[in-house]
């Protein structure tokens, strides 16, 4: 497999006929999707659209019922993380008992490639004090921490859930603008999920809506919106055709 | 209210009937093999009386209580066991579970007075977890009954663990670790320390106070003279306490009667006494008469009563306890 | 009568105080929006407000009665969890809170319940999307037929959908029965319409209180030369600057001086200039 | 049972504030005949239920439209158009002054002119004719 050895060449996620099926029903249905290099990714979609059922899937941590994944040309084999693929999960998990030094050794520890003059600078940037206990830190400089051991294993596939939730407008901005910075300049594709349509207008290039376990939209922002049309209208009003369409 | 109570306890209610319908039909069994057991080795007439007056060969009796041994003690464990499950499984989790899910806010912002919650949560709680007690340790007193002086009865009610199954001592203990229990909950807020806490404290009181109650009820004193070859202990009872006086009626300590006994177990010349010379050696060194002061098998009864008595007071302290920890709960 | 007024609240938990010398009214009928950065102290406030928090010091009032460990009748507060009894199904649900109250309109919550798309009654109430489950909390809070509504957190963790339809139910409530809603969050976008009362706190005090119109318009955005900052007059609330321009944000403005431009801010901007002061403050203490 | 006449639309990214949208969009039908007088308005919960704004907003707006005497609110039956703004003039798709424009704008088309160009050239000429104070 040349795309193994050479993972710059692979398309960071591709996936033809995925599905996924739990007892309760199809979580994901027939999905056929290409997320292209250095994009950030909006994925959106009412919940239990199946969003995070996705980001399991490339993640690994889930296994597909029918069709076919491939991360940077890999499967993923359901036993670990791709070596180039960061995943932050929705709560956010850090021991809430660690320092913000011994977070960032804890991921040195855990990580082969992790670059620790690249972690530290990300704490120093989000001026997080390092001595800190992380029960003691803000939503924000919590979501600050995350995101450094996220990145402080230099991924080229960076997966967010829901990044966002619960920080304050200021927090949030300053999050997001960090996290914009850092992926353009280290190249890194970025997939988040959020809820809040209006606040990833003029950061996302990139469009994922997913609806009922189907991609009801997807593709880039510009071609998307040619006429001008706001993401969040644009997102909203597609789903509410969708929902009238069921309705009917 | 109540209804909204029992929606949430349903689970465990439903266990609960559960383990008396078990119970009742493992018991019935039991029983009826057992009495079957006993008509076949013809013990009948050994479960009346006492265990001299038995004329079964000695073999059969013994083979029938090792046969059984095994049963009576699981019942007696049962009985003994189940206030503490009460505790942990009933009363820990009550409030414990609502205050880590935060669902007691649900409560709060309702039109109903948080006293009148607690008291709906409390009382279905505990009233089928009472109901369920009695009923199985009434079934656990029929069946040992059955078996009489073949079974754990012979022992004798003050038997620590007869004790702790008879009367209304369970109901005591189950309050009380019902009460502990809750009072953990709310104090701890989580389910898991509520539990075990509770567990740890209830077993620690439990056999703290076990010797409290003695001290509590009327003990009744007999005498006799030193010489005299009397059993003080008629017919069973709890004895308190046991010693010698001297002629002016006085106690005399435990190692000088000890030193007395020695002494006056060989004779002046040194060869071992006879059983007349001890008898009457025993006066002049002193020694002159023997007490004991206890509380006969017939009082059991009061002592039950007391017993349940300092469990149940401690039950309702802890459910005030509890009740004012919810009132200022946030 | 006010709905909800406050005076010199403060509540600490141990050493840190959440909410600090607190004082407002609420005016009758109105929506307001509760915002401010996390840990604000807007949770405690709404939970001090239903009785549900006793305050260190100071006096929250519900309708002129102190609140004083007990949720007024008229008051419904909607708990930031949610806090529902998730082995229930909805249909038990309903009963068992219907259960817990003296005043209950069922055909509230029904006609509530039945906005929702599909909301199945024997569904059990742990297995509903974060959405429903809190659409089935405020028809929860609705069905006590409440004069005051005291939200927190409503619209976190719903999709776009579910707040819109959610903010239809509170503003229908609105028209239809004059409630006065105290909603905390963090999406201005969403705040925008449907509040017209802005109760900003920070710090646990409160920043800015009052008509949401009249505050943005004693409020100016002033962009000009970084080098003139000196010749703006009027209370800078916080800036932004670039090497040559400098965003201002001022209250009680006075006419902008030769060479800036001043436009009255909306909602966001007005929360976000705030916010970045409060951020400051904070750095600096 | 009256149907609604009108629709709301609230434009969130406008910067308008939601009760001058309301207020533009009401005097705006009006003007296109789409409202005539004795026509009722949507009812607050009517509006509320269609587009999630606060509905002291929307009756803020009327009372707004009430106080430039353009509509009437009759207890317990809700707010009603009182007035005409529409005239010959701007009524119907055949009226003639919108004919007029209708060629001129057909003709600024075909002469190439961007949107940008329509809008700057119609803001100028307007300006020209009506003094800035009736604008606002």
């Amino acid at each position: 497999m040349n795309s193994r050895r050479q993972p710059d060449q692979a398309l960071p996620v591709s996936a033809e006929g995925l599905g996924k099926k739990y007892r309760r029903g199809w979580a994901l249905r027939e999905t056929s999707l290409v997320i292209p290099r250095n994009r950030i990714v909006a994925l959106v979609g009412p919940n239990g659209a199946g969003k995070s059922t996705l980001m399991g899937l490339i993640t690994g941590l889930l296994r597909p019922t029918t069709g076919e994944i491939t991360v940077f040309g890999d499967r993923p084999t359901g036993k670990g993380l791709h070596p180039a693929v960061s995943y932050l999960a929705q709560q956010k998990p850090l021991y809430q008992q660690f320092t913000v030094t011994e977070t960032l050794m804890f991921g040195a520890r855990t990580n082969p490639t992790w670059d620790q003059r690249y972690a530290e600078y990300l704490i120093e940037q989000a001026a997080v004090p390092v001595d800190a206990r992380v029960a003691t830190l803000s939503g924000g400089q919590r979501t600050r921490v995350a995101l450094a051991l996220a990145l402080g294993k230099r991924p080229n596939l960076l997966l967010l859930d829901e990044p966002l939730a619960d920080l304050d407008p200021l927090a949030r901005e300053t999050v997001l603008r960090a996290l914009i910075t850092e992926a353009r300049t280290q190249g890194i594709t970025v997939v988040l999920s959020s809820h809040v349509l209006a606040e990833l207008e003029g950061v996302c290039d990139h469009l994922v809506l997913l609806h009922k376990g189907r991609v009801l939209l997807a593709g880039d922002v510009g071609r998307l919106s040619a006429d001008g049309t706001p993401l969040g209208e644009l997102a909203l009003n597609r789903m509410r055709q969708a929902a009238q369409e069921e309705a009917a | 209210m109540i209804w909204a109570s029992w929606r949430r306890q349903r689970a465990q209610l439903i266990t609960l009937l559960g383990m008396v319908v078990i119970g009742a039909g493992v018991i019935t069994l039991l029983r009826s093999n057992m009495i079957d057991a006993i008509n076949s080795s013809q013990l009948a007439h050994c479960v009346t009386q006492a265990i001299d007056e038995c004329s079964a060969p000695a073999e059969v009796q013994k083979a029938f209580r090792t046969e059984w041994a095994t049963p009576f003690q699981t019942a007696q464990i049962l009985i003994i066991g189940l206030p503490a499950l009460i505790g942990v499984f009933i009363g820990a989790p009550l409030f414990a579970r609502e205050l880590e899910q935060g669902t007691h806010v649900l409560a709060f912002t309702q039109s109903v007075s948080r006293t009148r919650w607690m008291v709906s949560k409390l009382v279905v709680a505990l009233v089928p977890a009472l109901i369920v007690l009695i009923v199985l340790q009434y079934l656990v007193w029929w069946w040992l009954t059955a078996a009489g002086a073949l079974g754990p009865r012979l022992n004798g009610s003050f038997n620590p663990v007869n004790f702790g199954i008879d009367h209304v001592s369970p109901v005591g203990y189950a309050l009380f670790a019902f009460a502990l229990g809750t009072f953990v909950g709310v104090v701890s807020r989580r389910t898991l320390v509520a539990m075990t806490v509770g567990l740890g404290a209830f077993v620690v009181v439990r056999f703290a106070l076990s010797g409290l109650v003695n001290d509590l009820v009327p003990a009744q004193r007999r005498e006799v003279p030193a010489g005299s070859d009397v059993d003080l202990r008629q017919g069973g009872g709890l004895e308190l306490e046991f010693g010698w006086l001297n002629a002016s009626g006085q106690p005399i300590p435990h190692d000088k009667v000890s030193a007395l006994i020695q002494a006056c177990k060989s004779t002046p010349s040194g060869t071992p006494n006879t059983q007349e010379g001890f008898l009457a050696c025993l006066p002049q060194s002193g020694l002159a008469k023997k007490y004991t002061s206890f509380i006969p098998e017939s009082q059991a009864w009061q002592v039950h009563l007391v017993d349940a008595a300092i469990f149940g007071g401690l039950a309702v302290l802890l459910l005030v306890g509890t009740a004012w920890a919810l009132r200022r709960q946030s | 009568m006010n709905p909800l007024t406050a005076t010199a609240v403060g509540k600490r938990y141990r050493t840190r105080w959440a909410v600090r010398d607190c004082s407002f009214a609420i005016p009758e009928g109105k929506v307001v929006a509760l915002v401010g950065p996390n840990g604000a102290g807007k949770s405690t406030l709404l939970r001090m407000a239903a009785g549900l928090v006793r305050p260190t010091t100071g006096e929250l009032r519900t309708f002129d009665t102190p609140v004083n460990g007990r949720i007024h009748p008229d008051v419904s507060f909607l708990a930031q969890n949610r806090s529902l009894y998730r082995d229930l199904t909805v249909r038990e649900l309903t009963r068992a809170v219907a259960a817990m109250n003296d005043r209950w309109s069922a055909d509230r919550v029904r006609e509530v319940l039945g906005l929702l798309a599909g909301v199945d009654y024997d569904a059990k109430v742990g297995t509903l999307s974060a959405g429903a489950l809190t659409q089935v909390a405020i028809a929860m809070a609705l069905g006590r037929l409440p004069r005051l509504l005291l939200l927190d957190e409503p619209l976190s963790d719903l999709d776009p959908l579910a707040r819109d339809e959610t903010l239809r139910i509170i503003m229908t409530e609105v028209a239809d029965r004059g409630t006065t809603v105290v909603m905390s969050s963090h999406l201005l976008s969403d705040l925008r319409e449907v509040c017209d009362h802005i109760l900003l706190i920070d710090g646990g005090r409160v920043q800015v209180d009052g008509d949401i119109e009249e505050v943005l318009a004693r409020h100016r955005i002033l962009v000009g030369p970084v080098a003139e900052e000196s010749t703006v007059e009027g209370t800078l609330v916080s800036a932004t600057r670039t090497e040559r321009q400098a965003t201002l944000l001022l209250r009680e403005a006075r006419p902008a001086p030769e060479g800036w431009a001043g436009t009255e801010p909306d909602l966001e901007s007005l929360v976000m200039g705030y916010l970045r002061a409060s951020r400051e403050r904070r750095s600096s203490a | 049972m009256l149907t609604d006449v009108i629709e709301f639309r609230i434009d969130r990214r406008s910067g308008v504030s939601t009760y001058m949208q309301i207020v533009q969009q009401v005097k705006q039908a009006m003007r296109l005949g789409l409202l005539h007088p004795g026509d009722r308005l949507p009812s607050a919960r009517e509006v509320v239920e269609a587009t999630a704004v606060n509905p002291n907003t929307v009756l803020k707006a009327y009372r707004e439209l009430e106080r430039e005497g353009l509509v009437e609110a009759r207890r317990g039956l809700g707010t009603f158009v009182t007035k005409s703004l529409s005239s010959e003039a701007t009524i119907g798709d055949d009226a003639p002054l919108r004919q007029e424009l209708t060629g001129w704008m057909g003709r600024a088309q075909q002469g190439g002119l961007l949107v940008e160009d329509v809008d700057a050239l119609y803001s100028a000429v307007r300006d020209e004719h009506y003094p800035a104070e009736e604008r606002a």
